[in-house]
């Protein structure tokens, strides 16, 4: 019961906090509402009974990314977003009628799937480290590693001044 | 105690999705463009989640580990870009950055 | 021994790290060579590389002894990749290397007699070969490189000898040809070593597509490239495989122009007097002890298969006697010290495929491996000769070396000795036993032509010796205050040889290895005038050549007179060389031009590629439009996509 | 209902704590500078935090005017959050009965425990980067810069120290790390994972923005780092919350490595009344450390301190783990 209450207070958190990230017109504001759809987000995964999604979407996303957005939004000093040239507006209604169309082809779909909660589910980090060092993911694991340090080498390349 | 709300969160994924959609239509920054991915990104991790609930398996959350990962290269290597061109343009308005055609 | 150690030191390991410890040193030497060169310390490579090459043969004999230790009947073993893949009941599974349709190679090693002979024999020479280049590189500045280069070598060499596989072997096999070029062209700034380093590699790539396509062909027929099973199937082929033009037969054909290749047979032999150019202790691993003994190896292991086609084998004795003989007639017309030596070594490897030839592969093998002793040797006290001569070749300017370099001297009077057939030294034997062999299979002519070489080989080599450590220095003053015998780092592996080259005939090899050739242990029951010829005949090469090059000078001149028309003809090496060239140059490279170049590159090939580029040049230009260059526009574009794909989906 | 108690009960315990920690800490860099420190509020000055406390609360707001308003009054609170969060999966004493019920002094047992709380001090950037930006001034741009790359930097130190411990206790709960260091003090982590624990002490008195870390406020360059603009309860709450992580990282350090409520002593009792004795001692003993070094050593350089996380700490706690994988996976530890 608290549970459910507890979602549906993270879900309009999220929904509603996701709505200020487009609506706004200031990186700044968008980056501090997308942050509290990342938490809350962290505190559905939990909900889910994912611990350790949750904390992982906490250290990566919250305590990662979003203060590199934040860092690059302060170093540029970006302001207000500045309305000049064309409007596109054909571009944005097209688009609208796009994603509607995908809204409702992904709702035929989610609602023709199982979504009745199955037993016995552990996703604890002991069973999580289990699959993902299984042979099935190990690679992709590995690889992951290599592709961090590669997006390492290419951000500090791409971002000095002078190489 | 199983929770009975994952179809709600179900639609509450697809909801992040289309939101971080829109948004990449409509604004024109580009760093807000960037977050609007990242929103993306997390409807579907969360369909991920919702998924591997509903079913009891873990294949959804392995995925969402790797999500993860790629997100954090995505915004690293997306940022730099970002500051990279913001030298040369002096703007952050995507449809400034349109040199790359025929 | 303690559980872990016996588990180290078992049959299933031992092998492999017989193979794998040259490898590692390659591998450091050639990652951290220029490391080992800045900081001065080059000793330690070769040092490095002689303590993986020594442990290997440490390692091997270990094998040896242990592999004939075993139970008769259990010999030939074929082992897998330790403990890699297991399988359901926890069985070792051979790790797979080659999975195509009908074809699977595993990694696997054929560890019977033959290959631990061979084995011994490469690292055995091999170690001793890489204390001596201790010695006589040390002056080089590229020391790492070249002491990197040999332990590759003796890494494909042991690949080579010990893989389980066609293929396995055609890896190693072409390992060893990759090391013999850079070895021969190893001072590449020297154009005659470059030169005669792409020649050797050219020539052995004739030999290699016959083995490549051998290969193949024996695929076509068996089924299977795995030596063991071919070995165990040989019996089994059917008679219409094994006529004159049967694919066995061919297959057979293809393989030894894979062998005349490698071991330098007619037509393929003209690269190994050239491969003189290396350094002398390459010439005498690669070039003499092992590499080019790899077309022997190659026809032994195959030989219950060769031993099926009558063709084959007549083929293979043919080459192998025409071989020896012309090998033999050449060198007693050469002057440089190093090319006597090839082609005494080309001669040899003929002797070697003529006791093939006749069914007696352990008799090769068994020739193979007492030849490696004092060939080595001979190469290596050549070596010496030329370190004391600061260099010079030309045996017109030595001379009356015996005193200078007494240790040089006797040991290479030992090795004369060996391959001339002294009596109760290791070539007498050998040789003793291919002629007893030849004589036996009833084809008299080769036989004949065999005696004949054997007097000339004895007739040469003493000539060599002659020329080289008696009679008065011919090479002027300077030059002879200059000659020094050489370190005892170089002395040692002499000695060593010298000792090998006179007792090594006691060891019984030829019935050691005899199981792998599927057929017992047997003695041809020859002529007992063949015994007693046997004692009499080096000393008819060898008295001919004293009185001729020490005794009577003046009598050669006259004798030689007239017979300027042959000896013209032996200088220019039975015009091998001018006859390729004249091929290459009329036929292969006009018609390349003409043909190659001008019509099927220039027209057919670049016309259609042409074609494609425009095409899709003009295709391009009407699809490029889709790219506006704005982000957005694609975002849109992928969307649209998504969408029909997903109502797609839905809608089948 | 239980829970709530638990709330209340360490909430209060950690404002105390707090208020003697501004306290003690003043007479004790008092005493060691040869000065006598507060001592007129009360007996021996005990009553000085309820002043200062006092005084800052009735203080003006002061919002300077080009600041960013709602982010200016945001930061402090994300700050004093993000720190009352990491306390919440800390134990804090011994498992006792009362009531005839198995008790355990820790508001929510976690499995993931040790991961939540690097997520939540993964958090505290937050509030110096806020605090900075919004101020609108150069000085405390810089000092939220700095704070938040040095936070970055030494979390991933800190967040490698653990990894050691948790592959010998094979499990995130804290509450079963402290369990594994039964036995002696031997067993303590501080001894098995000795290099852990130095990384561990060094990156923790940087994650908490103690001398000689304490760049980001480094009041002869940035005037006061992130919080120049800040005054009265604001400030306070900045102030709460440094001390707020003090006590987190003691009491984490006292569980991870300093075997919890463990005497040490086989023949010393542990449990009830005892093992709060202990942890009590021991978590006064690092936060007494973070006060002696302040009174010790001046302050690092930003290159050095730069320099020194990622060329001395995370290497030695990177070679730490891949010691202690070895002999995890060699000797089956």
């Amino acid at each position: 019961m608290i549970d459910a209450i507890l979602f549906y207070v993270f879900a309009a958190l999220a929904l509603g906090s996701a709505l200020v990230v487009i609506g706004q017109r200031h990186a700044i504001y968008s980056a501090f509402a997308l942050i509290v759809t990342l938490c809350s987000l962290s505190a559905i995964y939990g909900l889910l009974g994912s611990p350790f999604i949750a904390v992982l979407q906490l250290v990566v996303y919250a305590g990662a990314i979003m203060v590199l957005f934040l860092f690059v939004i302060m170093l540029l000093n970006v302001g207000r977003e500045e309305r000049e040239g064309g409007e596109r507006s054909g571009l944005k209604i097209a688009a609208g009628i796009l994603t509607g169309v995908l809204l409702l082809q992904a709702g035929a779909v989610l609602l023709q799937a199982v979504v009745a909660p199955a037993p016995g589910f552990d996703a604890s980090t002991h069973k999580m480290a289990q699959d993902l060092f299984s042979p099935r993911y190990l690679y992709a694991f590995e690889a992951t590693s290599i592709l961090i340090l590669a997006s390492i080498v290419g951000a500090v390349a791409l971002a000095k001044k002078d190489l | 105690m199983a929770p009975d709300f994952i179809p709600h969160a179900l639609l509450l994924s697809l909801a992040l999705f289309s939101v971080g959609l829109l948004g990449v239509f409509l604004r024109r920054n580009i760093i807000t463009v960037l977050m609007c991915v990242e929103l993306m990104l997390n409807g579907v991790n969360l369909a991920f989640v919702a998924f591997s609930r509903a079913q009891g398996t873990l294949e959804g959350q392995v995925l969402v580990f790797f999500v993860l990962v790629v997100a954090a290269a995505e915004a690293a290597v997306g940022l730099a870009i970002v500051i990279a061109i913001h030298r040369h343009k002096d703007t952050l308005d995507v449809d400034a950055f349109n040199l790359l055609k025929w | 021994m303690p559980e872990p150690l016996a588990r180290i030191l078992s049959l299933d390991v031992v092998p492999w790290m017989v193979l794998l410890l040259p490898l590692g040193g390659f591998v450091v030497l050639a990652l951290f060579g220029d490391w080992i060169r800045r900081d001065r310390e080059e000793a330690g490579a070769g040092v490095l590389a002689c303590a993986t090459v020594g442990l290997a043969f440490g390692l091997s004999v270990f094998w040896a002894l242990k592999l004939w230790s075993l139970p008769r009947g259990e010999g030939g073993l074929a082992l897998y990749a330790p403990a890699f893949s297991k399988g359901a009941e926890g069985a070792v599974l051979p790790l797979e290397w080659i999975g195509a349709g009908g074809l699977r190679i595993p990694f696997a090693l054929l560890l019977d007699q033959l290959s631990a002979v061979m084995a011994l024999v490469v690292t055995g020479v091999g170690s001793l070969i890489h204390v001596y280049s201790l010695g006589y590189m040390a002056h080089d500045e590229d020391r790492v490189r070249y002491f990197s280069y040999l332990n590759l070598f003796t890494f494909f060499m042991l690949l080579l000898v010990m893989g389980g596989s066609l293929p396995l072997m055609f890896v190693g096999w072409e390992g060893v040809g990759l090391c013999s070029y850079l070895l021969i062209g190893f001072w590449f700034r020297k154009k005659s070593a470059s030169d005669a380093g792409l020649k050797a590699f050219i020539v052995n790539r004739v030999g290699d597509v016959g083995l490549i396509l051998g290969t193949i062909l024996i695929f076509n027929v068996f089924g299977t490239v795995d030596l063991k099973d071919l070995a165990d199937n040989a019996g089994a082929l059917a008679p219409e495989a094994l006529g004159r033009f049967g694919p066995a037969t061919v297959a057979c054909l293809l393989l030894f122009l894979g062998a005349c290749g490698k071991s330098a047979q007619i037509p393929l032999h003209v690269w190994l007097p050239d491969a003189m150019e290396g350094p002398t202790p390459v010439s005498a691993l690669i070039h003499a002890a092992t590499m080019v003994t790899a077309g022997v190896y190659m026809v032994s292991r195959l030989g219950p298969l060769f031993e099926r086609s009558a063709t084959a084998m007549t083929v293979v004795a043919v080459v192998g006697t025409a071989t020896a003989l012309m090998a033999a007639t050449i060198a007693v017309v050469q002057t440089d010290i190093k090319r006597v030596l090839a082609y005494s070594t080309i001669s040899q490897l003929g002797y070697m495929f003529l006791a093939c030839g006749v069914g007696a592969f352990g008799v090769a093998i068994f020739h193979l491996y007492t030849h490696a002793f004092f060939k080595a040797l001979l190469f290596l006290g050549a070596g010496s000769v030329i370190h004391a001569m600061g260099g010079e070749q030309d045996m017109r300017k030595m001379g009356g070396l015996r005193a200078k370099i007494p240790w040089t001297f006797g040991t290479f009077v030992v090795g004369t000795a060996a391959i001339a057939g002294i009596p109760y030294l290791s070539g007498y034997f050998s040789k003793d036993e291919i002629l007893a062999w030849a004589l036996d299979s009833g084809r008299t002519g080769l036989f004949v032509v065999a005696l004949a070489t054997a007097i000339l080989t004895a007739f040469y080599m003493s000539r060599l010796l002659f020329l080289t450590f008696l009679g008065r220095f011919r090479g002027g003053q300077e030059a002879e205050h200059h000659v020094h015998e050489s370190p005892w780092v170089m002395l040692v592996p002499l000695i060593v040889l010298a000792a090998g080259s006179a007792l090594a005939g006691y060891v019984n090899v030829t019935e050691a290895v005899a199981p792998a050739f599927r057929k017992p242990f047997d003695h041809p029951d020859a002529a007992p005038w063949l015994h007693l010829f046997a004692y009499v005949l080096p000393f008819l090469g060898i008295l001919p050549a004293y009185y001729l090059y020490v005794a009577l000078p003046e009598v050669r001149e006259r004798l030689l007179a007239p017979l300027r028309p042959l000896t013209r003809i032996l200088e220019a090496k039975w015009f091998f060389d001018d006859l390729y060239n004249g091929f290459v140059r009329r036929v292969v490279l006009r018609g390349s031009e003409a043909v190659l170049w001008r019509v099927a590159d220039a027209r057919i090939i670049d016309g259609t590629l042409d074609g494609g580029a425009r095409l899709v040049e003009a295709l391009a230009g009407r699809v490029r439009v889709v790219q506006t260059g704005f982000v957005r526009a694609y975002v849109l574009l992928i969307l649209g996509g998504a969408v029909a794909l997903i109502g797609y989906l839905l809608w089948s | 209902m239980a829970a709530a108690v638990k709330v209340v009960l360490i909430f209060a315990a950690l404002l105390t704590v707090f208020a003697l920690m501004t306290w003690a800490e003043r007479r004790l860099l008092a005493f060691m500078q040869f000065r006598l420190g507060p001592n007129r509020a009360g007996p021996l000055g005990i009553l000085q935090p309820a002043a200062d406390g006092i005084k800052l609360f009735f203080k003006e707001e002061v919002v300077p005017a080009a600041a960013n308003r709602w982010v200016f009054l945001a930061a402090p609170v994300v700050s004093v959050a993000t720190a009352v969060l990491a306390i919440g999966v800390l134990p804090y004493g011994p498992p006792f009965t009362l009531f005839g019920r198995q008790w355990q002094l820790q508001i929510a047992d976690l499995g993931v425990g040790v991961l939540y709380i690097f997520a939540v001090t993964s958090l505290g950037v937050y509030g110096p980067v806020l605090a900075g930006w919004s101020s609108n001034s150069k000085y405390t741009l810089l000092g939220g810069l700095r704070s938040s790359a040095q936070m970055f930097s030494y979390e991933l130190a800190l967040g490698l120290s653990w990894v050691g411990v948790i592959m010998l206790a094979g499990s995130f709960r804290i509450g079963d790390i402290v369990d594994h260091q039964a036995g002696g003090f031997w067993c303590w982590n501080a001894v098995v994972q000795l290099p852990a624990f130095i990384v561990y002490f060094v990156a923790a008195t940087a994650e908490v923005s103690r001398i000689p870390f304490d760049l980001p406020e480094g009041e002869t360059e940035l005037v006061a780092g992130f919080h120049t603009e800040y005054s009265s309860m604001k400030f306070a709450m900045f102030q709460m919350a440094e001390y707020l992580n003090m006590i987190t990282v003691a009491v984490l350090g006292t569980d991870l490595f300093l075997g919890g409520w463990h005497s040490g002593l086989p023949f010393l009792p542990s449990s009830g009344i005892w093992g709060f004795g202990w942890f009590a001692a021991k978590v006064g003993l690092v936060l007494f450390a973070f006060i002696w070094l302040r009174g010790t050593l001046p302050r690092f350089r930003y290159d050095q301190l730069m320099g020194f996380g990622w060329k001395v700490l995370i290497p030695v706690a990177v070679l730490n783990i891949l010691a202690t994988a070895a002999a995890v996976v060699l000797f089956g530890l």
